[in-house]
């Protein structure tokens, strides 16, 4: 049987005008296309998929604003960003392969249904040839299974856990942020200097994938360097008050605490070990120590005063460069003109946001195509730098990117209501690459491109 | 044993706030027969009250410091608090470090103030509907309500701590021969318990022991027969609004050290607690209470690890699993009265 | 017509063309113009209306008839999705398997929690299946994600072991979901003038099965089985002295619906191969709830009515952001477009629970009975008065409940 | 041996005895009465009939078969029907519908899902409904809904459905209360056509002119215990009737 198209409005768009002149109905049932929502007229329409309500909103937000923001670089409107220190020169300000940047958005609301709907409106309904965004990993894993099956690239948002781009990978899915895997192998040599190798960890890690996986990926880290775990308690994610599970840490031989939750949970979670005096805490004839995995700045501001002195990892911190010089050129352009336009500096998820639409851009510019196929191809294996992570590589195997993993730490005394976490140190590429046939990666393939139509 | 005391504190602690919004939720129930979606968002507006006060003590005065700079090299904009400026940065200091003990006086004008709009304004219009009328209504002013907030403070939660003075804990170990450092428990939490049982005890006390009190209980019992007596009860259960209210906003002021307000925790709470008031048994004050404190010890044991290390997952399920057994052993919940919304 | 008297033909058919239709009635706005933005016609969320409707006919099977309000019922939805999904695993991309065996684990799941539920009502009884539900989203999330997928929820893998058909296609992509071989995803479009039309298979395959889902609650509806449900919502104490025991009554409508909600999920899951735990959430219960009372308790097409309403917001007003407010009010100066979006801007966009909420409480202030009555009362507008009694007098014997 | 036997029935509320010893003994086919003061137990002796109550001890029987231990149901579908002091009917259902649902109860036993079934297409049903509500003057109103009805239509309505199950017992708890003189008397008028079939009835009644007009036998109650059970003109001149009756004023 034929096998039907669907829907494009890129191209309906432009054959609308001498549609009305014809005023006659064309019916299409047969591919006209080579993929899905081949932008044919002047325009091609992005996806900006982030949460706007919920719990998230405040991070979903804030990746809009560099997504915005990446539009208008592309577009060539504002001061460029980091298109002027992007190693790859592809692209000119004249939008994409000649063709203005519009983009549509939509909220995800943090759950997966709500995310592939609104996916799904932006593919069927405005003709989006990518889909980007997001803040959790459910979500990110649910909208990239749907982006492969429609035919459209996937550029991940803010996204950790290593199902991503290990069990639930896909070959049109890229994910530019790090991993709970490299969380742990960027902070075990860094607690290994502040702590020493004699701990004895106690683990409260969120009910979920993400929880799994990043538990798994510390443990493994830490225990190959010494540490011990004592205890590892699963917490609900409709926790609020973590008193309970706080408690018998008092009771256990544990002085180390290791709180795998983000986001709400993460803040309660942080709040209430404070509470219970863990920081001042002598356990074993040493000082008592939380750890945070994965870090972000609206979780510090959230925590408040609590974060003081907590080691953590990040993706990138909008002080890079300042802090730690050339290597990671592009974060000050970036936060320039982030700041300039909004009057604060940008998140980490706003900088991957931001890095994921320049990069598809690029890629669609280098393969001459917005075919996922073309695009795919180009990003697979791209090496580069200049986008405030210092160089980067795309690797083939999964669609995941290589680069430092900040260690970062909450400020004792901060300058300013933005100046949260302080960068303990940079834990370089080489320590925090992992064999794509790595054990907390396995299972599940890429499988082939797929263009849709 | 020193586990157990420490979860029975917890439970305790947990208790106080499922029993302070149950009770306003089963006050609610009790002398309007109305159902309240929107008594969580109550809360959630308590405990933002807190977080106003300390913005508002915050207001700043802003010089410029052209030795340091932001984030995007201009000079770096100093903010001086006003309070600090006018009396000082001893005490200014102090009074912003105070802000949520401060709060509890600064909401309970406000939440009077919502509690009566919302009566006069919405629900009094609600009371012969059928409760599901009153549910859509009420949720949809707990959406309006928590988006007003959210529009104003943002999605992220907003830290909010309780004064310098009574952070840190109290080792509770010691005082009863335990080692040190085995049962430490945090001064606020001990605070908030305090806090609950006292206002706990005088919404007892006031329906107890006050005329008006009286009245209101014959109201519950049998609302016609009072009003045939020629008693405006519907005066006075505009004011029983009122005092649900306030009760549900100071459990929030004095909940915003504990874990940070954000915009939705009044719907995060307001499942549990609606669970809270139909297993106490609808209609009754005594029961919201109980179960309350019972939910909370309960929740607090199944999270210990010795525990779900052999039942995985009973602390994701053990409220609502209880909450069944409950119901099925008892028809009417702990306390409940005959005939109450079956 | 089909057993159906005057009345009742005249709706379903109403409904018929609608849905038929809905294709171009959705799409009103020619693409690329300003209000395209309100175009509802695409596959996704014409499915899901249609999806949502048939969960909400079956919801108020039990809410509207019986009285019984259940708020637990996208336990059985998220059930019934999570059925589906395994069958496709493990069974075949064909969605018929999928759907028959989504409705009779949503079934029997109801059948479960409607026996243990049912011996309490009022509260007691929404607060049982409320934590039914509760626990089964729970355990979904967590406990069981080997089963269920977890946080990321149950989706198809390459590597599945489909007894008929192949793990993965020559392509090596995962196979779609199909009736027989047509794909659900396989739209024909027709352009007219500006206009663009989409018609979809999966659609119309919803649409088949949502009328059919329309058919049978009419039915139900003016059965004497229909009947007695409206006495348990009337008066249990003289059922029970009449000689009737409600509980069978109770089980069956709670286990019809539960049905409903199953073929919803397994519906669902065909369209988008995906199941997550969220659907299971109390927030999704509640909806359902929402709204089946936004539409009109109790009356037949109302429930569908409400379920279009909130997806339409969920959907269309979510998407509109700030650029395209200034897109739709540039033609004004500038400081008064400013103004202008300003003042529209956190109703839309990242804003849409506001307008949301505010539509809950005007629709239930001002329309009692929801959006029915809305829709009786501007019908009423363009009669003549007739006489009430003399209308009641000809209408269906059970037209009390209906309308 | 009577249609319906009551054997020393006891029933107590926390320390108030509400019954104690209530023995009866209806024939099959007469009226009987239960007359007493307020709170003799009149409502409760009805109660512990159709298990709305359990009583302490004691035992009743109905045509041979003991009811204690029955579901409500289970003893109307046995032939036992009852009208309520204060008329319980199915309110937002139509007049049509509330005697219908009866008729099905009496044909299909406690539970017939007949989901397929048109109501329409149950013609025998709806005609027999409509017969009944045409007989008590009711079949103008066969649409309206039935909590419209005045406080008499609804009593009628609340018999009709009784009496369209055919029951071997009717009870009928204070059938006249509320009434207008005229209104009584039609009600006697029809209660006395039913007795005509051949319905046993149990009457409870304040109205002595009701009472007399109606049963050939009379129990009356005080203090939760049957004082005097005989024949309607010798318990007109009981001495200890008149006792109970404040404190022996005339009937």
């Amino acid at each position: 049987m034929n096998k039907l198209t669907i829907n494009r409005r890129g191209l309906i768009k432009s054959t609308a005008v001498v549609g009305a002149g014809l005023a006659m109905p064309h019916i299409f049932t047969r591919r006209a296309n080579a993929f899905t929502n081949e932008p044919t007229g002047s325009t091609v329409t992005l996806g900006f998929n982030v949460p706007q309500t919920g719990p998230y909103a405040d991070e979903g937000l804030d990746q809009l604003r560099a997504y915005q923001l990446a539009v208008e670089h592309l577009n060539g409107e504002g001061d460029g960003g980091m298109l002027n220190t992007f190693s790859s020169k592809a692209l000119s300000g004249n939008g994409i392969l000649g063709k203005k940047v519009a983009y549509v958005t939509g909220d995800t609301q943090t759950k997966s249904d709500a995310a592939r709907a609104s996916a799904r409106s932006m593919i069927e309904k405005d003709g989006a040839v990518m889909i980007t965004g997001g803040s959790s990993s459910g979500v990110a894993v649910a909208v990239q299974a749907l982006c492969q099956e429609a035919g459209v690239i996937f550029m991940a948002g803010l996204t950790h856990a290593n199902d991503t781009t290990g069990k639930d990978k896909k070959a049109n899915g890229f994910r530019h942020f790090f991993n709970s895997y490299m969380s742990g192998a960027a902070l075990a040599p860094v607690l290994e200097t502040a702590y020493g190798t004699d701990r004895n960890a106690y683990y409260l890690t969120a009910d979920y994938n993400w929880g799994y996986t990043t538990e798994q990926a510390i443990r493994e880290a830490t225990e190959a360097m010494g540490w011990n775990t004592v205890e590892t308690v699963l917490t609900p994610l409709a926790a609020t008050d973590f008193s309970s599970y706080i408690a018998p840490v008092l009771n256990s031989d544990a002085d180390v605490l290791v709180l795998v939750h983000y986001g709400g949970n993460m803040v309660n979670s942080l709040t209430n070990a404070v509470q219970f005096g863990l920081r001042e805490r002598q356990k074993n004839g040493k000082q008592f120590e939380i750890v945070v995995p994965l870090y972000s700045e609206l979780m510090a501001k959230g925590a408040g005063a609590n974060i003081k002195g907590i080691f953590g990892s990040q993706n990138w911190d909008w002080k890079l460069e300042n802090m730690l010089g050339d290597r990671y050129v592009g974060t000050n352009a970036f936060v320039r003109s982030f700041g300039e336009k909004y009057g604060f500096p940008p998140s980490q998820a706003a900088h991957t946001g931001y890095v994921q639409a320049i990069l598809y851009a690029d890629a669609v510019e280098r393969a001459g195509s917005f075919n996922p196929c073309a695009v795919a191809e180009a990003l697979e294996g791209f090496e580069f730098d200049g986008l405030g992570n210092g160089p980067t590589l795309y690797r083939a195997d999964d669609h995941q990117c290589f680069k430092d993993v900040v260690v970062v730490k909450g400020k004792e005394n901060p300058e300013d209501e933005f100046d949260l976490v302080e960068i303990v140190e940079v834990t370089p590429t080489e320590q925090v690459t992992y064999a794509p046939d790595h054990p907390q990666f396995a299972g599940g393939e890429l499988g082939s491109c797929n263009p849709g139509a | 044993m020193d586990a157990i005391i420490l979860q029975v504190l917890n439970g305790l602690d947990k208790g106080s706030a499922y029993a302070l919004i149950a009770l306003g939720l089963t006050l609610i129930f009790g002398t309007l027969g109305v159902v309240n979606f929107a008594h969580g968002a109550l809360f959630m507006l308590g405990a933002f009250c807190a977080v106003t006060l300390s913005r508002l003590l915050a207001i700043s005065h802003e010089t410029a410091d052209p030795t340091r700079t932001d984030f995007l090299g201009n000079p770096l904009k100093v903010q001086t608090p006003y309070v600090e400026e006018w009396f000082g940065p001893e005490i200014g200091g102090t009074i912003v470090e105070w802000s949520v003990p401060l709060g509890i006086l600064f909401a309970i004008p406000i939440m009077i103030a919502v509690g009566l709009a919302m009566e006069r304004g919405l629900i009094r219009y609600f009371y012969k509907r059928p409760h599901a009328d009153q549910i859509l209504v009420t949720f949809g002013l707990a959406i309006v309500l928590q988006e007003v907030i959210k529009y104003f403070f943002g999605a992220n939660p907003i830290p909010t701590p309780a004064p310098p003075a009574l952070v840190g804990s109290l080792d509770f170990g010691v005082m009863i021969g335990f080692d040190p450092g085995s049962i430490i428990y945090p001064y606020w939490r001990l605070i908030y318990f305090v806090f609950a049982a006292i206002l706990i005890a005088a919404v007892f006390a006031f329906l107890q022991f006050t005329t008006f009190g009286m009245v209101v209980r014959a109201g519950m019992a049998d609302r016609e027969t009072v009003g045939l007596l020629g008693i405006d009860i519907d005066k006075r259960f505009t004011i029983m609004f009122a005092i649900a209210a306030v009760v549900a906003g100071l459990a929030g002021v004095m909940y915003a050290p504990i874990n940070s307000p954000n915009y939705h925790m009044g719907m995060d709470f307001l499942v549990l607690s609606f669970v809270v008031v139909v297993v106490g048994g609808m209609g009754s004050l005594g029961g919201a209470v109980l179960a309350g404190f019972l939910l909370g010890v309960l929740e607090s044991f199944a999270s210990m690890p010795q525990v779900t290390n052999v039942v995985p997952g009973i602390n994701q399920i053990v409220i609502y699993l209880v909450a069944i057994i409950i119901l099925l052993t008892r028809p009417r919940g702990l306390l409940g009265r005959k005939g109450v919304m079956e | 017509m089909l057993g159906l008297n005057k009345k009742d033909t005249s709706l379903f058919l109403i409904v018929v063309a609608l849905t038929v239709f809905a294709p171009f009635i959705l799409n009103p706005f020619p693409v690329g113009s300003d209000l395209a933005q309100f175009n509802a016609g695409y596959p996704d969320l014409m499915q899901r209306f249609l999806i949502f409707g048939i969960f909400a006919i079956g919801f108020n099977i039990l809410f509207g008839l019986t009285g019984y309000l259940s708020f637990g019922h996208a336990a059985f939805l998220g059930v019934g999705s999570y059925a589906g999904v395994w069958m496709m695993k493990l069974l075949t991309m064909n969605v018929v398997p999928a759907i028959l065996v989504s409705v009779v684990v949503a079934g029997l799941f109801s059948l479960l929690v409607g026996w243990i539920s049912l011996r309490r009502s009022g509260i007691y009884f929404s607060i049982l299946t409320l934590a039914f539900a509760q626990m089964s989203f729970a355990l979904a999330y967590s406990v069981l994600t080997p089963i269920t997928g977890g946080e990321t929820g149950l989706q198809l893998s390459l590597s599945d072991p489909r007894v008929f058909g192949v793990s993965a296609t020559p392509q090596g992509s995962i196979p779609l979901t199909n009736f027989f071989g047509l794909e659900m995803r396989d739209s024909a479009e027709l352009a007219l003038g500006g206009w663009l039309f989409t018609f979809n298979a999966g659609y119309y395959l919803c649409a088949v099965l949502m009328l059919a889902a329309f058919y049978v609650a009419i039915r139900i509806f003016r059965s004497p089985f229909g009947m007695m449900l409206k006495a348990v919502k009337s008066n249990q104490q003289r059922m029970q002295y009449t000689g009737l025991n409600p509980k069978p009554y109770t089980l069956a409508a709670f286990v019809i619906s539960g049905m409903y909600a199953g073929l919803a999920g397994g519906l669902m899951v065909s369209m988008d191969p995906l199941a997550g735990a969220e659907r299971m959430f109390w927030t999704a219960s509640g909806e359902v709830v929402l709204m089946t009372i936004l539409g009109g308790a109790g009356t037949l097409i109302g429930p569908v009515l409400g379920a279009g309403f909130i997806k339409y917001m969920e959907n269309i007003v979510s998407k509109i952001n700030e650029g395209i407010l200034h897109t739709w009010f540039g033609f004004l100066p500038d400081g008064l477009e400013d103004f202008v979006v300003a003042v529209f801007y956190p109703f839309v966009g990242k804003g849409w629970h506001l307008t949301l909420g505010i539509m809950f409480m005007l629709v239930v202030i001002f329309l009692p009975g929801g959006i029915v009555e809305g829709g009786q009362r501007i019908a009423r507008l363009f009669r003549r008065r007739p006489a009430r009694a003399h209308e009641r007098s000809v209408g269906a014997p059970s037209s009390s409940a209906a309308e | 041996m009577g249609i319906l036997e009551v054997k020393n029935v006891n029933k107590s509320f926390g320390g108030l005895k509400a019954l104690r010893e209530v023995n009866l003994d209806v024939a099959e086919g007469s009226v009987h009465a239960i007359i007493g003061p307020n709170g003799a137990g009149k409502s409760t002796l009805l109660n512990t009939l159709i298990a709305k109550l359990t009583p302490d001890t004691g035992s009743v029987t109905f045509d041979g078969r003991p009811l204690i231990g029955m579901t409500p149901h289970q003893i109307n579908q046995i032939g036992v029907a009852r009208v309520f002091q204060t008329p319980e009917i199915f309110g937002e259902l139509s007049l049509l519908e509330n005697v219908m649902i009866p008729a099905f109860a009496r044909r299909d036993g406690a539970f017939g899902l007949h989901a397929w079934n048109q109501v329409v297409a149950e013609r025998d049903i709806r005609d027999r409904a409509m017969s009944l509500l045409a007989d008590l003057k009711l079949d103008g109103k066969a649409h309206v809904e039935a909590q419209h009805l005045s406080r008499g239509d609804k009593r009628r309505l609340e018999l009709a459905m009784c009496l369209v199950q055919e029951p071997k017992l009717l009870l009928l708890d204070e059938p006249t209360a509320g009434m207008s003189r005229a209104d009584t008397n039609r009600t006697i008028e029809l209660l006395k056509e039913i007795a005509k079939r051949g319905i046993t009835m149990v009457v409870i009644e304040h109205d002595m002119h009701v009472v007399f007009s109606l049963a050939q036998k009379i129990s009356v109650l005080a203090q939760g215990a049957i004082i005097a059970e005989d024949l309607p003109e010798n318990i007109k001149g009981n001495p200890k009737v008149q006792e109970a009756y404040l404190g022996g004023a005339h009937l």
